[in-house]
């Protein structure tokens, strides 16, 4: 009973890295633009197949392989939505953008359905090995290898957001955009390089959930770009903290509640606790401090 | 150095600077006065390229500012201290002092303007780790001094520094001024507070409703009557 | 008439009011992603009424009208307080809790021999008054058509009433209508009352042409789509969203040759059309040029 | 006019409902089906001369995936009709006939389909 909590917590927490990656996706290009991206799940989604066709394409078999080419298109498809959903739609009209990216959404959702008849295809695992047994606890490779992976992507983007010069960049950005400009910082390069970054961190997100689940599929697109904008409310818009512990926290409650109350229902009390979440506690778990002129 | 050449500059159909032309001189101290809405912030986001005018030109040193951007106008040597200050606040003063000298590549030149901007804001070398949004007003307005000085520019522009400042403090930001401006920095201040500029100002403007209705050196009108228009405008409008 | 044309047709009409739905609340400036689940309601609501209980069709409509209003009503008394984008996400979850709540919702009834009635999963079958009564497809259409130009005809008087400048003041800028004294939150909520109310119309029509619905059918798509055929019609006029809908339903699903591709034609059509008309193709500056000069 | 017609016309005619079975399997040609139906009545007994058409949509992508309905064609085996669907991807359809004769009446089936065929589920 408590090992089968516990053995369900801790396979959710695993996987929910994958949320924490794409709750920052989302939340990162909030904070940059003050506008949401609702193509960034499909994006993640679409670059994991590209890896996968690229690299079957090419005769390859690596899984690595599959994976370093998923993230490097999601970062082309990240650029693409940047220049046709954002770049050109003006600022005072963030219903057009919204829409915008809800278009981006179902173009790469369809593209994939053609391409591939909505057939389920196999996705390589990125680690096989016997699995940790921890007193009754049993620690899946395959997850415990996804919870490395989005570790260390979590890491090397704080690196980069804390010690780069790009990273100085889109920080001033997205606290203060008029005195960023001032300083020299060119706008539109910055948003432009959040996209690709952000969309290379959501291809890792994507591979690594086809590795986890074993198979991609379409149908994969609307349930995860729900999870990214839940990740992203709980953990309060445009924090990256907030993103990383909401997606782990929000892995492990719906792993619990799958294992005692079954999909429909997981579903429902995450709905609602988004619900709850928004109505009662609109800035989420980290509320940002209130803004400054 | 500078030279504004019949600006026009609109919000929509509206015209905030209808025609405006100033100049200022290398070495000097040049301030725009004038009272709210007159165009004051207009004219400083046009000069560093975040509006785009309608029409006029804008030559600094001699190449036209217009049609380029933001960035390439900060490598010119043009920086703006914006009106609000706009520091970073989630980023240390560290920090917003390094995104100052962002365009600058050599980290020995820039840790050594760093040391040289702690020396003249000895408050901020205090508070180096501390997020910006935690100075009060006086620190972060000499934060944006700072922030901005950091590029290296050979004009300063300010947009109103004393804005909500305690009397004190905008008496240590003008002597900051004088300092400056004695170092070698050519400054455009914009002000409403006429009283604290004409005593540092080499030469002055006056804005209403988006024209500059004079144009002399202190003293040539009288203060009381600039004062007057400064904050309320001439009736005459 | 072809059948396959009145299908078209019938299918345009439905969709219009589920987009119409939609852009009554993109007038007052609020984005809703589930307005599918007022369309979902009123599908139950007016099939359990004729169905289950034998009502007849009209009264079956109103019974769905009246389940979706008050649930638009009571969805937007919490969820008025919410910025654009909380507010987009809130409703967003409460159109998928409403659907998952469908999903495990079993209320059956024999009627005829038959057990008919939501079944969870399974979705609702036996819808099957218009069947039952020999109404034909075209009559079924006119129907349809005859509700949609009432509505229209009752949004338009509203355009011109108070009432309807006030909404348009409330979209073009919230605070600057409170300040000049009008009641934007109270305005909000009946805007999304009405507006869970035309989607509901819209569902319980919609269920009596297919006879039959599961809650897979209103998930998160439908709703987005209902409010792509607002932003892509434009925002400027009642028309707007029924030219989304005639050119997405109308022309990519209705040409043979592009049926097959119509979601990525659509999906870039949205994500490309914006960069040009960022309120829709019939937007605000766009009316008023059309109808300048008019009394 | 129409509404009052609505409002006055009487409770349900009590007619025999239809009842499909249908199978189909996969073509040489990648998401093309041969489906057969068999009709019957709620008796059981197999319907012969009906005309309807089949269509297509997918529940689990609302709005996205719709077939234009085919016309069915009846064979000799009595209360069997066939008909050749395209379809637009693997997975679960609704399948919808829409019968003209012997009266109008639509019967709505569930199949999941894959590269083997489709089968009724659930």
């Amino acid at each position: 009973m408590m090992i089968d909590f516990l053995q369900s917590l801790v396979d959710g927490v695993l996987v929910g890295t994958t949320y924490s990656l794409i709750g920052i996706g989302f939340t990162l290009i909030f904070g940059v633009m003050h506008k949401i991206n609702l193509s960034y799940a499909s994006a993640s989604v679409g670059g994991a197949y590209c890896g996968l066709l690229l690299v079957g394409a090419a005769g390859g078999k690596s899984a690595l392989l599959v994976f370093l080419m998923a993230a490097a298109a999601a970062g082309v498809i990240g650029y693409v939505v940047y220049l046709t959903c954002f770049r050109f739609i003006p600022a005072s009209h963030p219903l057009g953008t919204l829409m915008s990216t809800v278009g981006m959404l179902l173009l790469i959702d369809e593209i994939v359905v053609h391409a591939t008849f909505g057939v389920p295809v196999a996705y390589p695992p990125l680690y096989e090995g016997p699995s940790i047994e921890l007193g009754e606890l049993y620690i899946r490779p395959d997850y415990l290898m996804v919870f490395a992976v989005g570790i260390a992507a979590m890491t090397v983007l704080t690196l980069l957001l804390y010690r780069s010069r790009l990273g100085l960049a889109t920080r001033a950005v997205s606290q203060q955009p008029v005195a960023a400009q001032l300083c020299g910082i060119a706008l539109y390069r910055v948003n432009a390089a959040t996209f690709v970054v952000t969309g290379v961190l959501g291809g890792i997100a994507g591979a690594m959930i086809g590795a986890s689940v074993g198979m991609l599929s379409p149908l994969l697109v609307l349930p995860l770009t729900v999870k990214g904008l839940i990740v992203t409310v709980i953990g309060g818009l445009g924090s990256i903290p907030g993103a990383i512990v909401a997606g782990l926290m929000v892995g492990g409650f719906e792993n619990v509640l799958q294992y005692y109350r079954g999909v429909t229902e997981r579903d429902l009390y995450v709905m609602l606790l988004l619900f709850v979440f928004l109505v009662f506690r609109p800035g989420g778990l980290f509320a940002a401090k209130s803004e400054r002129n | 150095m500078l030279r504004v050449g019949d600006v026009v500059t609109a919000y929509g159909q509206l015209e905030a600077l209808k025609g405006v032309s100033v100049a200022a001189e290398s070495g000097k101290i040049t301030c725009l006065l004038g009272p709210n809405g007159a165009g004051k912030t207009t004219l400083m986001m046009t000069v560093t390229g975040l509006l785009k005018p309608k029409r006029g030109s804008i030559a600094f040193e001699g190449q036209e500012l217009v049609g380029l951007s933001p960035s390439e106008i900060v490598a010119r040597g043009v920086a703006l201290v914006p009106e609000n200050r706009l520091v970073f606040p989630d980023m240390s003063v560290r920090e917003n002092l390094e995104a100052g000298a962002y365009l600058r590549r050599k980290p020995a030149e820039i840790a050594a303007d760093l040391d040289r901007m702690f020396e003249r804001f000895p408050r901020l070398k205090e508070r180096a780790g501390q997020s910006a949004g935690t100075l009060s007003g006086g620190e972060q307005q000499m934060l944006a001094v700072a922030r901005a000085l950091m590029s290296r520019p050979r004009l300063l522009l300010m947009d109103e520094p004393s804005l909500g400042l305690a009397p004190l403090i905008v008496e240590e930001i003008f002597r900051i001024v004088a300092e400056l401006n004695r170092d070698g920095t050519s400054i455009f201040l914009v002000e409403q507070n006429a009283h604290m500029a004409l005593k540092v100002a080499h030469h002055f403007y006056l804005i209403e409703q988006g024209r500059v209705t004079f144009s002399g050196s202190p003293g040539q009108l009288a203060e009381d009557e600039v004062i007057q228009r400064a904050y309320l405008g001439s009736k005459r409008g | 008439m072809d059948e396959f044309l009145i299908g078209v047709l019938s299918n345009i009409g439905l969709m219009s009011l589920l987009a119409l739905s939609a852009w009554l609340l993109l007038v007052v400036g609020e984005i809703s992603f589930g307005q599918q689940a007022f369309f979902a309601l009123g599908a139950y609501a007016a099939g359990i009424a004729t169905a289950l209980y034998g009502w007849p069709l009209p009264l079956g409509l109103f019974a769905g009208v009246v389940v979706g209003a008050l649930a638009g009503f009571a969805v937007a008394i919490p969820t008025m307080r919410l910025t654009g984008l909380a507010f987009a996400i809130a409703t967003l979850a409460f159109a998928e809790l409403m659907r998952l709540l469908l999903q495990l919702w079993v209320f059956q009834r024999e009627v005829d021999g038959e057990r008919l009635g939501p079944n969870a999963v399974e979705g609702f079958r036996g819808v099957r008054w218009v069947y039952d009564h020999d109404l034909s497809a075209l009559g079924y259409l006119g129907v349809i058509w005859g509700i949609v130009v009432v509505v229209l005809a009752a949004l338009f008087l509203c355009e011109r009433s108070r009432i309807g400048l006030a909404c348009r003041a409330v979209g073009a800028d919230a605070e600057l209508a409170e300040a000049q004294g009008l009641p934007a939150a109270r305005l909000k909520i009946l805007v999304a009352t009405v507006a869970g109310g035309l989607a509901a119309l819209g569902g319980g029509l919609y269920v009596h042409l297919a006879t039959y619905v599961e809650p897979q059918h209103f998930s998160i798509m439908l709703g987005v789509h209902a409010l792509a055929y607002g932003l892509i019609g434009g925002l400027g006029t009642a028309l707007g969203p029924i030219l989304g809908v005639v050119l997405d339903i109308g022309l990519l699903e209705a040409l043979q040759e592009i049926a097959r591709y119509r979601m990525i034609v659509f999906g870039g059509a949205v994500a490309v059309l914006l960069i040009l008309r960022p309120r829709g193709l019939l937007d605000e500056a766009l009316v008023r040029r059309l109808t300048r000069g008019k009394p | 006019m129409i509404w009052l017609w609505l409002m006055l016309s009487s409770a349900a005619l009590g007619q025999t409902r239809l009842d499909a079975a249908i199978e189909c399997a996969a073509t040489a040609r990648l998401m093309v089906y041969d489906c057969a139906i068999a009709l019957a009545d709620r008796q059981g007994r197999p319907v012969d001369g009906a005309k309807f058409k089949l269509g297509a949509d997918m529940p689990s992508m609302p709005m996205a995936h719709n077939v234009r309905p085919v016309e069915a064609d009846s064979t000799d085996a009595p209360g069997r009709y066939r008909a050749r669907l395209e379809l637009e991807m693997e997975g679960e359809w609704a399948l919808r006939l829409e019968f003209s004769a012997p009266r109008r009446d639509v019967v709505v089936k569930r199949l999941i389909f894959d590269d083997k065929g489709g089968r009724e589920g659930r």
